[in-house]
């Protein structure tokens, strides 16, 4: 499945975009996207095992089910406040 | 708001106002809307840009925000500090993009009758606030550097 | 203020101030007072006069105090919350003689470089102050009954 | 002993006086001035179990001594803040 992901703070500057594309092969999973923004973008890897995935503006577990036509947005660590 | 008359015993609907703003934050809004006349206790959170961190010196904090993730984040952690700590107004204000030393980057007002509930509140939401709403923040030190903060 | 140098490691010793006032009190010279470039949190409480206690309709309230007594204890309890919260500054004002529905009594700001120390201090305070500072409210009701407020 | 005490609140309505005076027969402690005020001033008496004695602006306790001298005053519970 073909995923859009928003990108945001240290993410955003690694990637040097505020969104990326990558193809999940089935399961889709939040794991499954985490893990092919991985292999196709490395420069993100090292922030990626601090990373929450969110899903609909919600946030997800590693095993949340993707279904097709959701937005999903890659949270690194907040720091608001 | 509902068309049913409010009975008197009945508790009303408590009164929340979430804003993220792109300006410094002008604290009397804000007490305008918590403040009634049956409110007796109000506590406030105001959290500011400090100039020194260890030993380096910050300039300014810049925040972004997944904007309309953070404002439902806000808006439900306001529903549930109400509800939790029997409020009767709640506002919460964050500020994006740049915020100079001594300028307030949010700020947290609540009210109700009693003074607990909003004393109580304010350290629950920070801490929520801190752990899952969705902004970040950029430090710019005095050398130049600037520096995304990812809390682990 | 000492004439050695400071040195930069040093804690400076916190900021206290400790008003009793007969006029309503104003929150910007508090601001003024507990703010700087160092300090990243601060906590405000204000208790108000509200117009309902129970089914009763307060007019006013009025407050005395046995204003020497009071005056110590208040900056004795703030000192300790100072040192016992890591606080930069504090500042508590009562006020004394009437105050109208809407108006506030006491008024206390804590700052300190992060958010703990200002947040719990401001409940260990305000819990300090109702067990043993010598302030006594009267209540004026809308029936013009009065009583004064001796909780035991 | 004679001693002067300062009224405040509910217990200067009840005296309608800001202080009150009484002989305290030795040992003089908080307690003896209390009971003291209670035998002279029975308006005061329903109000005094609840009330604590300073002696020059500190709470003591109801065995502490009470030197000539010093400023006695009789607290009603708080109800400031």
């Amino acid at each position: 499945m073909h995923c859009r992901v928003l990108l945001f703070a240290a993410a955003r500057d690694l990637a040097q975009s505020d969104a990326l594309a990558v193809d999940v092969p089935p399961p889709v999973t939040a794991g499954a996207v985490l893990d092919a923004i991985a292999r196709r973008y490395p420069h993100l890897a090292p922030l990626l095992p601090v990373c929450r995935l969110a899903v609909d503006q919600s946030f997800v577990t590693a095993d949340a089910a993707i279904p097709p036509g959701v937005e999903l947005a890659l949270i690194p660590p907040v720091s608001g406040g | 708001m509902t068309q049913i008359p409010a009975e008197t015993t009945a508790r009303p609907a408590p009164r929340i106002r979430v804003e993220l703003v792109d300006h410094e934050i002008s604290l009397q809004p804000l007490r305008d809307f918590i403040v009634d006349a049956d409110t007796g206790a109000h506590a406030w959170f105001e959290g500011v840009t400090r100039r020194m961190t260890g030993s380096l010196q910050t300039i300014l904090l810049s925040y972004e925000a997944f904007v309309p993730m953070a404002t439902r984040q806000l808006n439900a952690l306001a529903e549930e500090a109400a509800a939790r700590f029997s409020l009767t107004a709640i506002a919460i204000t964050h500020r994006l993009g740049e915020v100079p030393v001594g300028e307030a980057s949010i700020v947290i007002g609540c009210s109700a009758a009693h003074r607990v509930g909003p004393l109580a509140a304010l350290p629950w939401l920070m801490d929520r606030i801190k752990a899952d709403v969705v902004v970040w923040k950029r430090e710019h030190f005095a050398d130049g550097q600037t520096q995304w903060i990812h809390p682990r």
